[in-house]
């Protein structure tokens, strides 16, 4: 015997085998990524009502860059549309349209990766320095011109730099939470010192990492969901890849199949820009 | 049959078509099979030898709890070797190596022994054969869920060997406990725990993706839904719970293991000092955050433990009395209802970590409403037994035995259900007791029945009734002897996870009597692995000198995996099968045998 | 009643909530053993009266009775009563109906590997200030030895504190370094030590006495010896014992 | 539809896909990706609205990436013209789903009378 219904839907349910199965695990993705949001809603919730620039204890607001995320996002639903399109496509009986809007779709994929990887980067580079007189600041590090990536205050006494140039964030530039009291910013310069380059002292800094997961629960939660995330469009983005550049021979035997193919890996695609349709108000803009 | 018929959904092309030989050889036959028997096969050798193991890590526990810091006989100096002085001086089993064989016992018999011999091995074996299809939906899925299981095994193995040992803060993993345990190693024990475990879901849920869509789709022409064996149901409701609960678990863990490599704080709270001082991380965190998942999948997890077990014992009982199931379609609503509240009691294992009154009655309230469900389920197999004509094979014997055992673990999860006596309970061996109840005598004799029931049908071969019922005799009184004591020492007030079997806390209000016991368990214990050689013997001995099958047939059954060939060739059936009726018509009045096969026209 | 409670091991309650908490236990053990021992003669009844030889053809319908509807609404209903009538309302007074903080004696408990520290606020009623950043392993309430509040606190690290009987405790639970489990077994008191959370448990202790606290939650590799010791006296040597530890040093005491 | 030997793969394809009615589908997908886009510039000139409280600057967001998913699932996913089958699973899912969020975020804020939550050195 054969393994029924691998192409043709069961006459009862309406459905082949793969579409099942491609439901099913995105039932189970739902509860991935429900768990992780309600941790996101518990971190948040119970999160110490401290205020910025202290963003390693508080919840900081506002410290992703709103216009790339806005712009990512109009990348992934790009590819949303292209790849039903490519589906339509195969659907009219057109491989080369098919592989047309799908090779849109792997580049809006790949334009997704490399910009966020680039944010990535953008907070890799960024810090915090808590200081002995008990304030903190943000910003970039200046060694030379150019903001390292990973330090820790280990780093900088194992570098035995006397003091570290540090351009420093306005914080006028982040958006607080209605309500919530603005802090008393101290640095010197005041509304104007527009990214006032600071030389401190490294015998004064307490603390002094990038943004990276450890430095708070806002930042580990963002990287673990992100890069959960990231993933997702990596896997689907191969899978979808193989088709379009290896799905010729399958559609000169079995088109029907390839299109099943094409929609299930298109439910996948969906359901990955469905979660960034969530994740990207939750995390860059509340 | 070619495997490249067939495909896993989007996510199966990572393991190309590369096994698809006509003349399968060693490798493709045995290890990259993608016949859902022999996968079943795999699983259910492999959970054998864990469930052995997690054992064997047991009966070590049990030694140093009756002779706290006596020397382990046989096995002290192998492992003062292997595992270094801090873990066994002096072949002494020191507290750390009694934490991590006790979190290890509970995740080896849960995940690595219980789930896949009860879902993997049992479920992939049989649910085909008796919805009469030709093998799971997604064979090469199949084979990925078994490997990953595999690997996940090996991962956690692998971790008594690193430097400070396994995991050690319980199958729990309680955060903070479970960061700060071992944190000067970079790599220790609960990273590989964590990641063996993210292996484990992983293939977990792709079994459940295959199983579940396989009875969906993969029903024979007739096979209705409530024309499914009790079995298949019960398989199918452990899909679903499978499903649902593993992601959050998997999210926990990836969570926690970002704690431990990256020192997130994700589970640890503002203000961590620990003796060495304060500990270096953020803070922020919530260690009720990991309780909360933990529990949202492990709850359902029990259910995951027991429901297979259910399926199975119905399918003997039937078999065995020569009558239909009472009340079947009861029995099919109340797993229905048991799967769902599954997911809505978890917070009874969290009442004493501060519940508020409201939140906590509602917590008890459906894990009150949820005994009624088993309680339905056990009734109705109570009630087939009225009127039946009880043949007493062995399996026959393990599945009556099921009954008691399960109405004792399950009765005594009430007084845990309710919040206020489980003030008192709570962590005391009391919970132990419920729970092996249901879990070792439970489950474990369910799937000893069921292995012994469908060994005919894999092998060609019965094993042998008297060593069976030597095995079952044994097991039987050693189990209550062993479960039934630790009633009366969670009642009397000992806690559970104690290293030196509570003498810590002796003459003060606590009764001594219980070290007496602990010695009672430990013999019986010992007694009871002995009693498994039997049962070791047969199921290796049978292969080769056990009695020959007269029919594909041979316990007289309805169902359709009777109805294949035996062994079952690679897609199961020689035509179609179709079905005409439901799964136990035994007994027929008027008909001339005292079984209709489901695939019998007419 | 007393019965009952022997028949299951109970060892004796030495609070005041205490034997209402045993009576649930006493109930559902009851209504447990009474299912128990129902099915188990039905099932012993019915595999001996329906064997091969005494009953060589099965009936096809099996029993016909709905009594078992009858046993299983009967099960809900009792689980509903004790449920209601019982646990709701224990619990309700355990966590919701704290005794007024002044008519009561306040103490903090902290857990810490492998120990219990508990803390009073001294003759002042006031507590010093405390933050973690001065928490250490001998300070394990963060107390500042500054504050001038903190002068008279009494902290008990590591070693016997007393509890005068016959008055309500609230007992604010918490933990410096991981989660453990205060357990007061002749009290029938439990309540996890969360770090991170401070949560009250109250008890009326009844029985002049030595008792232990045990910490049932595994904490890590010394978990099975973390205990700490409480007398419970009377009134008056609970008084002079206070007076004379609040003057030594209070807040001082630890180091 | 103009390769003419592959052309059996619409006709075999499931509901009704004839030519015709796979072109009005195709506009809806561009219509849908543009309400998408809109969507998501709407979101975020939502926030620099300066909404007078918490609360409401969060319910818009989620309301507007709530009707987002809503037109991905529904139209993208077809999940408007899905089967019985399919609904039932992800009904069931997106209960349990709810349910989780809810319970999690109930047990955590339902503590006993005087508990202090965020800290452990107060009593
Ligand atoms: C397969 C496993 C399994 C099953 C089925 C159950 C079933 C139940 N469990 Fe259990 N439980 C565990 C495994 C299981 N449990 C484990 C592993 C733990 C500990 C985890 C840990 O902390 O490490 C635990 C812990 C646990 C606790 C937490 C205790 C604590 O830590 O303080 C609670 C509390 O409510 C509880 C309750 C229940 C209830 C009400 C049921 C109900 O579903 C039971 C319903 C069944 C019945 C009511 C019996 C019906 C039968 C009859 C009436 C017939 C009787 C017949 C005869 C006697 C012949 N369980
Ligand atoms: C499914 C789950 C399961 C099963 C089956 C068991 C089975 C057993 N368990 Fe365990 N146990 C747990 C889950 C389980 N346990 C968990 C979750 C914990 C809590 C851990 C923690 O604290 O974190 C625990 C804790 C626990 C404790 C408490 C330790 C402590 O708190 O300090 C004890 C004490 O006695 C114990 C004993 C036993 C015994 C004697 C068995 C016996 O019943 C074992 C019986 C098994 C056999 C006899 C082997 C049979 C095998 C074969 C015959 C192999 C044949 C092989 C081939 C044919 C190849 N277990
Ligand atoms: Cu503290 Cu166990
Ligand atoms: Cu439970």
């Amino acid at each position: 015997m054969e393994i029924p219904y691998t192409v043709k839907p069961r006459p009862d349910t309406g459905l082949y085998n793969a579409k099942v199965g491609i439901w099913l695990f995105l039932a189970s993705e739902v509860m991935l990524f429900g768990a992780l949001f309600s941790s996101y809603i518990l971190l948040r919730v119970g999160a110490l009502d401290g205020f910025w620039p202290d963003v390693a204890t508080a919840w900081p607001h506002g410290l992703l860059n709103i216009p790339i995320g806005t712009f990512n996002t109009a990348v992934l639903i790009i590819s949303s549309v292209t790849v039903v399109m490519a589906w339509a496509a195969l659907k009219a009986g057109n491989f080369a349209k098919f592989q047309k809007f799908m090779m849109v779709t792997l580049v809006c994929a790949l334009g997704f990766l490399c910009i966020k990887s680039y944010e990535y980067n953008e907070k890799f580079t960024h810090y915090v320095i808590r200081l002995k007189d008990g304030t903190a600041v943000t910003g970039h590090l200046d060694i030379d011109g150019h903001s390292p990536r990973f330090w820790t205050l280990d780093t900088v006494t194992a570098k035995k730099l006397a003091s570290v140039k540090v351009h420093v964030d306005v914080p006028n530039q982040f958006r607080y939470p209605v309500g919530m009291k603005r802090p008393e910013v101290a640095h010197e310069g005041g509304a104007h010192a527009e990214h006032a380059a600071r030389e401190i002292k490294t015998s004064d800094i307490t603390f002094l990492q990038a943004f990276v997961p450890a430095t708070g629960t806002f930042f580990a939660i963002y990287f673990t969901m992100t890069f959960l995330h990231g993933l997702h469009v990596l896997g689907g983005a191969l899978v979808l890849g193989y088709f379009t550049f290896f799905g010729k021979k399958m559609w000169e035997t079995d088109p029907e199949r390839l299109t099943n193919r094409i929609e299930v890996g298109g439910l996948f695609w969906h359901f990955v820009d469905l979660v960034w349709i969530f994740l990207f108000p939750v995390m860059y803009l509340l | 049959m070619h495997t490249a018929t067939t495909h896993a959904p989007s996510h199966g092309h990572a393991h190309g078509g590369a096994h698809d030989h006509h003349e399968p050889g060693f490798w493709s036959k045995y290890i990259f099979s993608t016949d859902h028997k022999m996968i079943g096969i795999q699983y259910g050798i492999t959970s054998l030898i864990f469930l052995f193991f997690g054992f064997l890590l047991m009966l070590a526990m049990r030694q140093q709890l009756a002779y706290p810091g006596k020397a382990l006989p046989i096995v002290g100096q192998f492992l003062a070797k292997t595992l270094g002085d801090d873990m066994a001086k002096d072949g002494v089993m020191q507290a750390d190596l009694y934490n991590a064989f006790g979190a290890m016992h509970g995740t080896i018999m849960v995940f690595l022994a219980i789930v896949p011999l009860a879902f993997g091995a049992f479920g992939n074996y049989v649910t085909p054969l008796q919805i009469g299809a030709p093998d799971m939906a997604f064979p090469r899925l199949n084979m990925a869920s078994y490997h990953l299981y595999f690997w996940g095994g090996a991962v956690m193995l692998a971790s008594f060997f690193i430097p400070g040992g396994a995991a050690k803060s319980g199958w729990t993993s309680y955060s903070p406990l479970a960061t700060l345990a071992d944190r000067d190693h970079l790599v220790n024990g609960q990273t590989l725990w964590l990641i063996g475990m993210v292996l484990l879901i992983t293939s977990s849920l792709l079994g459940a993706v295959n199983f579940i869509t396989t009875i969906i789709q993969l029903r024979a022409k007739g096979m209705t839904w409530m024309r499914l064996p009790f079995f298949v149901w019960a398989q199918f409701v452990t899909g679903f719970l499978l499903l649902l609960a593993f992601p959050p678990l998997e999210a926990a863990g990836l969570m926690q293991l970002a704690d431990n490599v990256l020192k997130t704080s994700f589970f640890l709270p503002t203000g961590l000092v620990t003796n060495a001082g304060p500990v270096p991380v953020s803070g922020g965190g919530s260690p009720l955050l990991w309780q909360y998942l933990f529990w949202f999948l492990a709850h359902p997890e029990v259910y995951v433990l027991i429901l297979p077990a259910m399926g199975v014992v119905s399918e003997i009982i039937a078999n065995n009395t020569r009558k239909p199931l009472w009340g079947y379609k009861s029995m099919v609503y109340a797993a229905l209802g048991i799967g769902f509240l599954a997911f809505i009691v978890w917070a009874h294992h969290m009442y004493l970590t501060g519940m508020g009154t409201k939140i906590s009655t509602f917590f008890q309230t459906t894990t009150m409403m949820i005994s009624i469900p088993s309680v339905i389920i056990l009734t109705a197999l109570f009630i087939s037994l009225w009127g039946g004509s009880i043949r007493f094979n062995t399996p026959m014997l393990f599945a009556l035995a099921f009954l008691p055992m399960f109405g004792i673990g399950g009765l005594t999860g009430l007084p845990l259900g309710f919040n206020a006596s489980d003030i008192y309970l709570h962590d005391s061996y009391y919970v132990i007791g419920h729970f092996h109840y249901v879990v070792a005598p439970g489950t474990i004799f369910g799937l000893f029945a069921g292995v012994y029931f469908w060994y005919p049908k894999a092998t060609g071969r019965y094993m042998s009734e008297i060593l069976g019922k030597i095995h079952f005799a044994g097991s039987f009184l050693c189990m209550n002897l062993i479960f039934a004591p630790m009633f009366v020492q969670g009642l009397k007030g000992m806690s559970r996870r104690m290293y030196d079997g509570g003498s810590t806390y002796f003459g003060n209000g606590v009764d001594p009597a219980i070290l007496d016991l602990n010695k009672t368990i430990t013999h019986s214990a010992i007694l009871l692995g002995l009693f498994q050689i039997p049962f070791i013997v047969n199921f290796f001995l049978s292969l080769w000198n056990g009695k020959k099958v007269e029919s594909d047939n041979p316990w007289q059954a309805t169902t359709l995996d009777w109805q294949t060939p035996t062994p079952p060739p690679h897609g199961n059936f020689a035509t179609e099968p179709v079905v005409y009726r439901g799964p136990y018509e035994y007994s027929v009045p008027g008909a001339s045998k005292d079984f209709i096969q489901q695939g019998q026209p007419g | 009643m007393e019965f009952f409670k022997r028949l299951l091991f109970l060892p004796p309650v030495a609070s005041a909530h205490g034997s209402g908490l045993d009576d649930l236990l006493v109930y559902v053990h009851l209504l447990m053993a009474a299912l128990f021992v129902g099915w188990l003669a039905f099932f012993v009844f019915a595999v001996v009266k329906h064997t091969r030889g005494n009953n060589p053809k099965a009936d096809y319908h099996g029993a016909r009775s709905h009594f078992s509807t009858y046993a299983e609404i009967g099960v809900a209903a009792i689980e509903g009563l004790l449920l209601l009538g019982f646990a709701v309302p224990l619990w309700a007074k355990a966590v919701d109906k704290f005794p007024e903080e002044k008519d009561a004696l306040v103490i903090q408990i902290m857990g810490q590997q492998f120990a219990w520290n508990a803390h009073y606020a001294g003759p002042d009623g006031k507590w010093g200030k405390q933050d973690f950043q001065f928490a250490s392993a001998t300070n394990p309430f963060g107390l500042d030895a500054n504050d001038p509040a903190a002068k008279d606190d009494v902290t008990c690290l590591r070693e016997k504190f007393l509890l005068p009987v016959n008055k309500e405790v609230i007992c604010k639970i918490s933990s410096m370094d991981v989660i453990h489990c205060f357990k007061l077994t002749q009290m029938r008191v439990t309540q996890d030590a969360l770090p991170g959370m401070s949560i009250p448990v109250h008890f009326k202790p009844t029985k002049v006495g030595d008792y232990i606290i045990t910490c049932a939650q595994l904490c890590g590799n010394l978990h099975s010896t973390m205990r700490g010791d409480f007398k419970v006296v009377e009134q008056p040597e609970f008084d002079k014992w206070f007076a004379e530890k609040a003057k030594a040093g209070g807040g001082g005491s630890f180091e | 539809m103009s390769d003419s030997s592959h052309s059996h793969a619409a006709a075999h394809g499931h509901d009704a896909d004839h030519g015709h009615d796979l072109e009005s589908h195709k506009k809806i997908y561009w219509a849908v990706g543009t309400a998408l886009l809109v969507g998501t510039v709407v979101t975020v000139l939502a926030r620099y609205w300066e909404f007078n409280s918490v609360s409401l600057t969060i319910a818009v967001a989620l309301f507007i990436a709530s009707i987002k998913s809503f037109l991905v699932a529904g139209y993208f996913m077809h999940l408007l013209s899905e089967k019985k089958t399919i609904y039932l699973m992800l009904g069931t899912t997106v209960a349990f789903f709810i349910g989780m969020i809810a319970l999690i975020m109930w047990s955590d804020s339902d503590l006993p009378r005087g508990s202090k939550a965020k800290t452990h050195y107060v009593p």
